[in-house]
């Protein structure tokens, strides 16, 4: 579905991706993870569209992307500036399902719906910055969520919430995305959560990053937060991404 | 990415379009009590040359200096000290909203009495009015700073004196900048209608009300072009100097 | 005040002052200053002068009364009004203007309905400024073809726009002086009638006033103005020439309009008579309250020489 | 002052007769004008600050527009349009556009960009984009550019007034100052002073209505 | 040194904080963990003298808190929005120093030396919008560390880096900590690592918060990546705070 094909990008004259080649399925979830700075960010904003790569091409469907591709979210590393300041929780999870045509009332039904999912119920009626920085960060999952986009792109969406909520976020996000076949392409830092949450994961290598490594997963589904990460298959994964990320050399299975 | 000609030649573009779409109304006879676009394009370019007119437009300049850079010293501190404490400017505020409303030419009169030198009474007439641009800018602009910002310094144990400094103003430098602009154009129109007003030795208004008094408007609208123009260049010179000072606010 | 500024002669018998400060406006008035500079007769005084183009005299003489100017045109309408108003103590020092035939006249545009003055009936007629001379004499000079003009008949605006209001029918008649009589008549504009015919004939319209302050400190600066001003008076009333020439000098009348224009009379005496039939109209319209005796104003030249 | 326009009778809420001839008039062209002027000036600022190619045509005109002294340009509105309502509108536009304009042209051109990228990344469209991002966000300049204008609108009534008028605030201020008139003059400059007062006042109630997400969400601490 | 007695704040009319007791020794590194929005950042506010608590009293080497007190530095949770954008990296970092009246060219040293610390030797004269999410939190951690505090909040400071650079922040601030003897407040989200971190881990409850449980991490000093997380305590204290954020239940020791 999604192929991006040797796309660098450079800014200025600081190359941030040198050269990545992945190819994403209908309905995977790919998870992205990588040293700080390696360009995971940058990636998603050229597969968004938002940057244009400087070299490489992007197709989408086979179509080359060239704007922001329809029926697509992102969930911004920076959610509190992603969040509009002069609009409630659900005026903000609610403004994008204008585009589906939805009327007012099934637009507000859905946005409570998603706030309810991630746990804001509450706090639907409260501004951005009347929320602590993990609510802000629910709500912009909610949002993407409740889009029911057919790719979505999430950067480091759990990295504000607490242990239990991410845990629950993470299990909403499969769910999510087994109901509704999205691809997904989240970025994370945290090692334990690519490998559960992953159909495969991705190793980018430090700036500027091209990928050092591209591991299957194969792990039972649906997954549960408490068997999965007691699979032998689990742990040996993770050591395996933990390895790559560190060294940045392949593991012995690729070469 | 657009480079500097482009800007230059669409800019030029604009500029042409509209006068050759006003010489076209005014040959179609439309209004045939002004002269020609051409007709007055013409007398600019010979002002341009024209000794006496060049000794009014350094006069009028002098004054929209003075008047200006007064401003700009006086407007923003005040703007800050009123930005930064709300208290204070809500008990200023219908004093101030009480005197902007005063049209500077009514108080041109009034103002004769008071300023006996030339440059005074302009300087003085271009504060009044330019003044709150600069000033409402600066108390808006104050009113935008990110809060977490300010905390940041705050947290680090600077007072407010150095969160003004270091964090409000420079946060809101952008947006003032943008009053001094308007600032800028204000004090034209205002040293100019000064003069227009209160006459005097010399000055761009001066000349008008000579050019008026001989019932040549074409030498008064030319004049009143070269304001104009000079009003351009002076947004020009502002605008690239914003850019590049204020980059970070771009590139963001 | 500050009308002792400038440099001061240690010369017991030159002027107390000498350099002055002078408020002219652009208009055929005030031809004379400009031939006395350009004759020498002021260098001849002692006095070198600075010209300050003014707006008009509701603005020149507050300037006189507060020191910025230390001497000004001034049309007597304005400087009887604001004498008072109280906003100031003025002596006129010298008078400088008068009125001619055809020199001020009610225009209306070419293919105008209203023939006669007694057509103006109601109708809106443009002046320069309110409560002044062209309300006055338009006033007066209508209420001898038996119409009575109310004041809300007057719309105020600047000369050079009378054209246009006349064009497109804002006003149904204007006001005018020299130099735009001469210029709307090209563009096709008719005379109505004179304005300053009949009851206001040779009208006394500007003169050269200072402040009662001024005149006290400085009278040998007076007295050696008052020469050289009228040595050029004498030269305006009689030599159109020099006039035409002077024009240019300090207007924007070019020499082709200076050549074509009428013009009014550069008297060579101040004659309080003559002015005390100003302040009676102006009495009799409702401009002053009550009689208003100009001789306290006056500061005719000692020595009629 | 007082007598000149309060003594009136209290069926008339004190107001004399000639206030009740001056204000209506007054006021109805400076509000006209003012909306006019911010309407147009929001459109054309918002459109320019997002428009590279629009801010190259049209910034050197504006510029050169807002050095133009709004006086000078009366006898030209004059000559266009006709003395009286159209005129003195089309100055107080005139005069009174530009700090619309450019802080709305600011405003614009500087909205966080990863706002814009939320917006463009759900597919907003152009309109709603506009509508619920850029105008929202540029908002409180916006507002300072109105504030700034309102006053602005006063004074230009005033300029619009002293040519070719019979009627209006303008009117009266110009046939007292010609009239010698100290008091009068002082009594329509406080009246200037006051209705601009009430002006901003008025301004504020609405600002808050407007902006106040932005100052509860600015001040936090 | 610090004492936080009962402490209560309300925004408007929601009470974030119900009554908060909490008492750091000097030389402390406190970790503090609860659920998202329970008023976890609100505390650090108050105890920085940012806002004004409703209730109860925060004293400072017995000294009310009432502004902020000196010798304070923060890394806000926020930290994209607390680093001014007209600004290096290194001139936001060199920026604090100026308060301890350090001159110019030693404000660059130090500035230069904290920025190596934590990894951004090379970007040091990049603004905070050319940094990634990951590098622009290093530069507030090292904002504060080059500030030498004596106490130091810090809000989820490691929420946005890669785990290798996570686990060198985290032995980064234990040695500054101990060598410089600061007292450290650290809110954390991520469980191993309060404990890892902290010689004492607190537990707030779902908001309004309280104290739900204040652990003491007897592990042996200094700690270490590798051999600390595999340590038999750690393990049972982790499970032991997982239970607590969990359930909201004191542990049957406490009781
Ligand atoms: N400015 C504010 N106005 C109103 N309510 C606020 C404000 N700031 C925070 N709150 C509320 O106070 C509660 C506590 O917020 P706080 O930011 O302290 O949570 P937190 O523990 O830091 O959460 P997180 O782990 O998600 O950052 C939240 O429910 C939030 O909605
Ligand atoms: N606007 C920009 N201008 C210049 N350089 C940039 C810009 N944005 C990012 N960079 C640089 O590009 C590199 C990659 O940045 P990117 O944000 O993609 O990293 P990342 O992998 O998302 O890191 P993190 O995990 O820390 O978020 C970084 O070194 C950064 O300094
Ligand atoms: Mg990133
Ligand atoms: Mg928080």
């Amino acid at each position: 579905m999604l192929e991006i094909i040797d796309v660098t990008h450079t800014y200025g004259a600081y190359q941030a991706l040198g050269g990545v080649k992945l190819t994403l399925a209908e309905g995977e979830l790919v998870c992205v993870v990588g040293p700080s700075g390696c360009g995971k960010s940058t990636l998603l904003r050229c597969v968004a569209g938002l940057v244009q790569p400087t070299g490489g091409r992007i197709l989408l469907d086979g179509v080359p992307v060239s704007q922001t591709p329809d029926n697509l979210a992102v969930v911004f590393q920076d959610y509190s500036r992603s969040l509009f300041p002069w609009m409630s929780a659900a005026a903000n999870v609610a403004l994008p399902l204008r585009r589906k045509g939805m009327d007012r009332a099934s637009r507000r039904t859905a946005a409570m719906e998603a706030l309810e999912q991630v746990g804001l119920a509450g706090a639907a009626g409260k501004y951005p910055w009347e929320m602590s920085g993990g609510m802000q960060q629910r709500v912009s999952i909610a949002r993407a969520l409740a889009y029911r986009p057919s790719l979505l792109l999430m950067d480091e969406p759990f990295g504000s919430v607490d242990a239990q909520t991410r845990e629950d976020l993470e299990d909403l996000v499969l769910r999510v995305c087994a109901h509704h076949g999205m691809t997904i392409m989240l970025v994370t830092h945290d090692i334990d959560e690519s490998v559960y949450l992953g159909d495969r994961v991705v190793v980018l290598s430090r700036s500027p990053g091209t990928v050092a490594g591209d591991l299957q997963v194969s792990l039972p589904s649906p997954r549960d937060q408490i068997a999965t990460r007691e699979h032998e298959t689990f742990v040996r994964l993770r050591a395996e991404v933990g390895r790559l990320i560190r060294g940045n050399q392949l593991s012995p299975q690729e070469t | 990415m657009r480079t500097r000609s482009t800007r230059v030649l669409r800019g030029a573009v604009g500029v042409a379009g509209l006068l050759v779409a006003a010489e076209l109304a005014l040959r179609a006879g439309h209004v045939t009590l002004l002269p020609l676009v051409s007709t007055v394009l013409l007398r600019a370019a010979e002002l341009t040359v024209d000794g006496e007119f060049l000794s009014a437009a350094a006069s009028t300049l002098a004054s929209w200096a003075a008047g200006l850079a007064l401003t700009v010293a006086v407007g923003i501190p005040i703007g800050l000290l009123l930005g930064a404490m709300p208290k204070v400017e809500a008990v200023v505020r219908p004093l101030i909203e009480f005197l902007r409303p005063i049209p500077s030419v009514a108080l041109i009169p009034l103002a004769i009495l008071v300023f006996t030198e030339q440059l005074h009474l302009r300087a003085a007439i271009v504060i009044y009015a330019a003044c709150w641009p600069v000033l409402i800018n600066t108390i808006y602009g104050l009113k935008d700073v990110d809060p977490v910002a300010k905390e940041t310094l705050r947290s680090f144990g600077f007072g407010p004196l150095a969160v003004l400094v270091r964090v409000s103003l420079p946060s809101a430098a952008p947006f003032i900048a943008t009053g001094i602009r308007l600032a800028a154009s204000v004090a034209i129109v205002l040293a100019v209608s000064v003069e227009l007003v209160a006459g005097g030795t010399d000055g761009v208004g001066v000349y008008i009300i000579k050019a008026g008094g001989g019932g040549r408007t074409d030498l008064m609208i030319a004049a009143t072009v070269l304001t104009g123009l000079f009003g351009l260049l002076v947004n020009v010179a502002f605008v690239a100097v914003e850019r590049k000072v204020f980059r970070w606010r771009h590139a963001r | 005040s500050g009308s002792d500024t400038g440099s001061t002669s240690t010369n017991a018998n030159g002027p107390e002052k000498t350099t002055l400060k002078v408020g002219i406006l652009p208009i055929p008035d005030a031809a004379p200053i400009q031939i006395a500079i350009d004759k020498g007769f002021f260098k001849e005084e002692g006095l070198s002068i600075d010209l300050s183009i003014e707006e008009g005299a509701a603005k020149a003489l507050p300037k006189v009364a507060g020191g910025t100017l230390d001497v000004t045109l001034a049309n007597y309408v304005s400087a009887f009004s604001i004498q008072q108003a109280g906003l100031g103590k003025f002596k006129i020092i010298a008078d400088s203007f008068q009125a001619a035939p055809d020199t001020f006249v009610i225009m209306v545009a070419k293919d105008s309905p209203i023939k006669t003055p007694a057509d103006l009936a109601g109708k809106k007629i443009a002046v320069n400024t309110l409560n002044n001379i062209g309300t006055l004499a338009v006033t007066q000079t209508l209420k001898v073809s038996g119409v009575t003009v109310n004041p809300s008949q007057f719309v105020p605006m600047p000369l050079p726009d009378m054209a246009a209001a006349l064009k497109n029918g804002t006003v149904d008649a204007a006001w005018m002086a020299e130099p735009f009589i001469s210029i709307n008549q090209k563009q096709g504009a008719q005379k109505l009638v004179d304005s300053m015919a009949g009851p206001t004939a040779d009208f006394p319209v500007a003169g050269w006033g200072v402040s009662e302050d001024f005149y006290n400190k400085n009278p040998k600066t007076v007295a050696a103005f008052q020469r050289a001003v009228a040595k050029a008076q004498q030269l305006a009333s009689t030599d159109r020439k020099v006039v035409e020439a002077a024009l240019p000098k300090y207007s924007k009348i070019d020499a082709a309009t200076a050549a074509v224009i009428t013009l009014g009379k550069y008297p060579t005496t101040l004659n309080e008579g003559r002015l005390q039939r100003v302040a009676d109209l102006m009495t009799e319209l409702g401009y002053l309250k009550g009689h208003f005796d100009v001789k306290p104003l006056i500061a005719a030249p000692s020595t009629a020489g | 002052m007082y007598e000149l326009w309060f003594s009136g009778p209290v069926t008339h809420v004190f107001l004399t007769d000639d206030a009740l001839d001056t204000f209506p008039p007054s006021l109805g062209r400076l509000l006209v004008g003012w909306v006019a002027a911010s309407l147009a000036g929001i459109v054309l600022g918002l459109a320019i600050g997002r428009s590279r190619v629009l801010s190259d045509f049209l910034d050197p005109v504006i510029d050169f527009g807002r050095a133009v002294p709004p006086p000078m340009l009366v006898p030209i509105f004059f000559a266009l349009f006709r003395i009286g309502t159209p005129t003195q509108i089309a100055t107080i536009v005139f005069g009174v556009i530009w700090p619309v304009l450019i802080n709305a042209v600011d405003g614009a051109a500087t909205v966080d960009r990863q706002h814009l990228e939320t917006a463009k990344v759900f597919g907003l469209s152009r309109p709603q984009v506009i509508g619920r991002i850029i105008v929202p966000s540029a908002m409180p300049k916006i507002v300072a550019g109105l504030r700034l204008s309102l006053s602005l609108a006063l004074i230009m009534m005033v300029i619009s007034e002293l040519v070719g008028s019979t009627s209006g605030i303008g009117y009266r201020l110009m046939t007292a100052q010609q009239n010698f008139l100290i008091t009068d003059v002082w009594g329509c400059i406080v009246l200037l002073g006051v209705l601009g007062y009430l002006l901003n006042s008025s301004f504020l109630l609405v600002e808050n209505r407007i902006l106040g997400w932005h100052s509860r969400a600015r001040q936090n601490a």
